[in-house]
């Protein structure tokens, strides 16, 4: 059940651009990976909530990864241990893990933040999971990979070769080849996901889910403002809000999500 | 304070009993369901429908949304499941709520209103219509009839005729002269004004020179706007003796109570809901505590309060 | 960044050469002196004085300020010294500058308008008009030749027969059909539109349910505008082919770019000299920094570019 | 000369209701009792500059006094010690002291803040002085009056009676009598100012210098928003931040001030 929070930060970590905090809601909280939360930013002149990917999740508290990018994300990157956060959440459909025992995820930049949470889900179900996650540089995101590392079987890639494999992670995980896989799971720039749902074949479009972004307003279906492009034969649009943020690779239109 | 002095937030619109004043704006609180487990929804005055049409519509493409300075920008183009799918799905529902419905209805041409406004009526389901011939986004109609009086006049005789509820029109700000509007709509037969819609605007990415919206144009709502809201109501309400439902921008009971001393006989939350569901409830709550602190019995008596002052 | 390509800054208006798009808003930089101690005005591309109206005129009874999200009322009501007072002291005074000076002009009836133009004109100190035939301030006058595109035309064709220098027409955006208002003065002879003024609004205390400005209305000024003036901007732009000087609400370089990108030739900043009177410079350097960073020459490159972009 | 400087809180004090805050500004400051600075309030949302009277000043610090009554003052109010505040100033004209010995000042709540600094000045000047300080009750202001009567010969009044003298300012001065007094300076609301004004005579009225409030957009005269009624045969308007804040009490048109 999503509910509204007062959520006070009980933990602040930075890694590179990233600041990961650790929300306590003061509930037991039950998500999944690929949901989000809609979080107020108490700066005025700032009308709408900012909708964060769940990175992760224990009892009552929510972990958030936030990358500055404006004047919310960096007023919740300025947030401190001991202040209050107003949230919405757990927001929207999240992964769905049908089973099988190969898994691959695929996470482009700060996309890695439902990643995380995915792959800690996976392991915590036996599940064999191997996390591709690409960046531009080593240093945009500080100790996240040597951290991840250890929490899972990781492949780095970085486009300008600081660290891991030079290039590309769509490629890297194309390379190691998709066909065996159960579920392929991704989340990242758009670029990134057109690429990949493009390099898909009918049946490994099928195994594949990604967490869409799109600007939000209120979070839970009702405005019609997050909308992406339906696959036919429904059209029209779906809300990565509610029908989302996670959609099968069927669901969508590829090739008007590329415009 | 000591004393159990009852206040009356009722207040009464063409004859439709509101429990208060606080309605919340179309558009903005989907068709009430998307909020029900958010919020107690028969705590409300009233709710205004998200606009249906006659066929089915897809709304504009995205990117919908943008944020500005106290406001944000909208172009979702009246994205709806349609005349058949409400009146057999949605309507149902909300009109099993304890609370007065007032059902929004646009079109792409004078019949697509006719119809669907005389369908709304028929179905006994709603307790008023608002017309919404104001949509900034959408090309053609919309837009087109609330920009001359005599179309809009035309459009509401028209819509009058097929309908047995209440009919409230609702206006774009987007206008020289909204009194001589809110005029002619009455003429024709509105029984009420709602104001104001968003307002039309546009935000560029100068890092590629390319609009912030897939449909370049969008309606400015939220804080923003309210002052305008703030002036409009004011000219409508001196000018003409119609109810009039206030909205624009209303981000706390004191934004409320303004718009009810202007002349607005109720108001309508927006933008606000999508940051705070319960927002409506908490300025209930406010404009209680106000008219309690005030010694005022009904909030009723803050309508055209501001008038009654000799501004 | 290695290299040391110049970029070009200068835009040219109706012949009249800016060393760069940036002028300061009617209204808000006084008449120069005020800031000649806190900014080196020569390095503005252009001033815009205060409204001149034929006689002293006191303007509205206080308070004339009131502060809204984002945004901010004034109900000044044209305050001057009058014609003579201006020729004799401020205008030579201005024209000893190295820089455009723009003229606004102000008027009560049509006659005003006409006599202070041409003298205005004639006094050979004046580089353009910027008729003001939309402050929301006074009751009569003003408002009244802006909401009425054969009304404005009238006047705007008066004016143009006694004035040598270009004449520039401040709209507005209280309109329902900018373009069509636009269309009219340009056909009536002006050489260039000013887009936007103040939007007509109100506050309302609360508290005493009296306005917040004694004049009762006010116009609403700053970032909460901004959006509706990129609209506006890129409407007339796109429909006809005169200079356009775009403003309301630039509070950065951002905004300012983007006004350009929709279609104006120049830019004036605002409000925003009240919190920073450096600001428009400040601006120019943002400016400069992003046609560097883009690899654009020129700051007259970047008019239109959101047209052209096939927004 | 008046600028713009980006000054460090270096002192704060809770007075009350009222915060009053030390500025360095980094330069010699030549200012006068009844002259104000125009402070930004960065919070987004706030576009106009608050103005503040000085309440002191001593080389290149200068004081102002803050009472929280809405956005603006609660954000300065809260402002920490080592932190930046955008202010522009001295500006407007500030009280003119033209000689004689026998200075009476009247303050009305917050209105002490630019009284402080001119009994100040009065007594570096070697003039005698007594400020009448009236409030509605005594804890409004915590221990402010207590540190005032150890400056100066202090007169205070609450309207409730908790300290001091019960009842109103304006009275008590004209109880000890104004005809004596070489300069009458007064501070505070519209109606206290009115009522003194009203209360004295052509010539008592000549020695009196007020200093107004009115709200403000530019501080520098440049948009006429800051007005008050001048007094015949000039009539029109006078701009607070530039003619003012101080002025005669011939100056001004009293009765349009009280509307
Ligand atoms: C389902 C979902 C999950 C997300 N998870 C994360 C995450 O885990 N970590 C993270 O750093 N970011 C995440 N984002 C993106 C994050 O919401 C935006 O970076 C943030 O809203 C930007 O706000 P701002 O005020 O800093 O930027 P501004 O540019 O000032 O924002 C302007 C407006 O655009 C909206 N906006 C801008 N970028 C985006 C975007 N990419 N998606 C949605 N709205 C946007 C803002 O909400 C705001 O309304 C997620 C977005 C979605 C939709
Ligand atoms: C010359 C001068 C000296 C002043 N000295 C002091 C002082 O020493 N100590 C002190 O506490 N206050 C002083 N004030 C009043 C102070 O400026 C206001 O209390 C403050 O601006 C309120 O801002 P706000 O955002 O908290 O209130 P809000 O009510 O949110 O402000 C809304 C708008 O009204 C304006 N405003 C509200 N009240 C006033 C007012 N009384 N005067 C001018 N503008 C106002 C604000 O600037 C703002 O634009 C002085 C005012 C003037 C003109
Ligand atoms: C996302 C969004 C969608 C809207 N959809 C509609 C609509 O379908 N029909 C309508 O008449 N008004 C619509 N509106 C306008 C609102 O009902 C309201 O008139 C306007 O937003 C002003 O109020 P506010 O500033 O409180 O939001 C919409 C507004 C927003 C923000
Ligand atoms: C205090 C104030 C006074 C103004 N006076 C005038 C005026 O005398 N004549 C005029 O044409 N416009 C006047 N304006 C309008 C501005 O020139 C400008 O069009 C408007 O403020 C929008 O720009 P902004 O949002 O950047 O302030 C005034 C605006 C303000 C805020
Ligand atoms: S954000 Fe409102 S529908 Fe998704
Ligand atoms: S505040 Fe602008 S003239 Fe005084």
């Amino acid at each position: 059940m999503p509910g509204r929070y007062k959520a006070e930060v009980v933990a602040r970590r930075r890694f590179g651009t990233l600041v990961e905090l650790a929300l306590e809601t003061g509930s037991a909280i039950d998500a999944e990976p690929g949901q989000f939360i809609h979080v107020r930013c108490d700066k005025e002149g700032l009308i709408l909530r900012r909708p964060y990917s769940l990175s992760g999740m224990a009892g009552s508290v929510v972990n958030i990864m936030v990358r500055e990018v404006g004047a919310g994300s960096a007023w919740l990157c300025a947030s401190e241990i001991g202040q209050e956060l107003d949230i919405m959440g757990p927001l929207g459909r999240g992964f769905s893990i049908d089973g099988g025992s190969r898994h691959g995820l695929v996470a482009g930049g700060t996309g890695i933040a439902p990643m995380r949470f995915l792959a800690d889900r996976l392991r915590r179900l036996g599940l064999e999971e191997t996390l591709y996650w690409g960046v531009e540089g080593e240093a945009e995101y500080g100790g996240l990979a040597l951290e991840l590392a250890k929490e899972c079987d990781l492949l780095f890639a970085t486009m300008d070769g600081s660290a891991g494999e030079k290039g590309n992670v769509v490629d890297m995980l194309l390379d190691a080849g998709v066909e065996g896989l159960d579920g392929i799971y991704a989340c990242g720039p758009r670029g990134m996901l057109t690429a990949l749902a493009e390099s898909l074949n009918d049946e490994t479009l099928a195994a594949m889910q990604v967490c869409m972004e799109e600007r939000m307003a209120c979070g839970v279906g009702a405005c019609r403002g997050c909308v992406v492009p339906a696959s036919p034969p429904r059209r029209g649009y779906l809300t990565v809000c509610r029908d989302g943020p996670v959609f099968r690779g069927r669901e969508l239109d590829w090739e008007r999500i590329r415009g | 304070m000591g004393e159990d002095k009852r206040i009356n937030l009722e207040v009464e619109l063409s004859g439709i009993r509101l429990r208060n004043p606080l309605l919340v704006c179309s558009g903005t609180y989907g068709n009430g369901r998307e909020y029900a487990e958010w919020v107690d929804l028969e705590m409300l005055g009233g709710l205004m429908t998200k606009s249906v049409t006659l066929e089915p519509c897809a709304g504009n493409p995205p990117p919908r949304l943008w944020e500005t300075p106290c406001g944000m920008l909208n172009s979702i183009g009246l994205e709806n499941a349609g005349l058949e799918s409400f009146l057999a799905g949605e309507l149902p529902w909300l009109s099993a709520l304890p609370l007065p419905i007032w059902v929004n209805v646009a079109g792409f041409s004078q019949r697509e209103y006719v119809v669907v406004a005389s369908e709304i009526s028929r179905s006994g389901m709603a307790d008023a219509i608002e017309l919404n011939i104001s949509c900034p986004n959408v090309k053609k109609g919309g837009i087109h009839f609330s920009s001359d009086p005599r179309e809009a006049a035309d459009l509401v005789e028209k819509v009058r005729k097929v309908v047995e509820i209440p009919l409230y029109v609702k206006l774009t700000p987007r206008c020289g002269d909204i009194v001589e509007m809110a005029r002619a709509v009455a003429a024709a037969g509105a029984d009420g004004i709602s104001l104001i819609n968003t307002f039309p605007a546009m935000a560029v990415d100068v890092e590629t020179a390319r609009p912030r919206l897939a449909n370049n144009t969008g309606g400015l709502s939220g804080p923003a706007i309210h002052p305008i809201a703030v002036l409009l109501v004011w000219e409508v309400a001196r000018a003409l003796d119609l109810p009039v439902i206030g909205m624009g921008g209303i981000w706390s009971w004191r934004d409320a109570v303004e718009l009810m001393m202007v002349g607005a006989d109720a108001v309508a939350v927006g933008t606000l809901n999508f940051s705070d569901p319960a927002a409506p409830l908490g300025i209930i709550g406010g404009m209680l505590d106000f008219l309690k602190r005030k010694g005022i019995d009904s909030a009723a008596a803050l309508v055209d309060m501001a008038h009654r002052e000799g501004g």
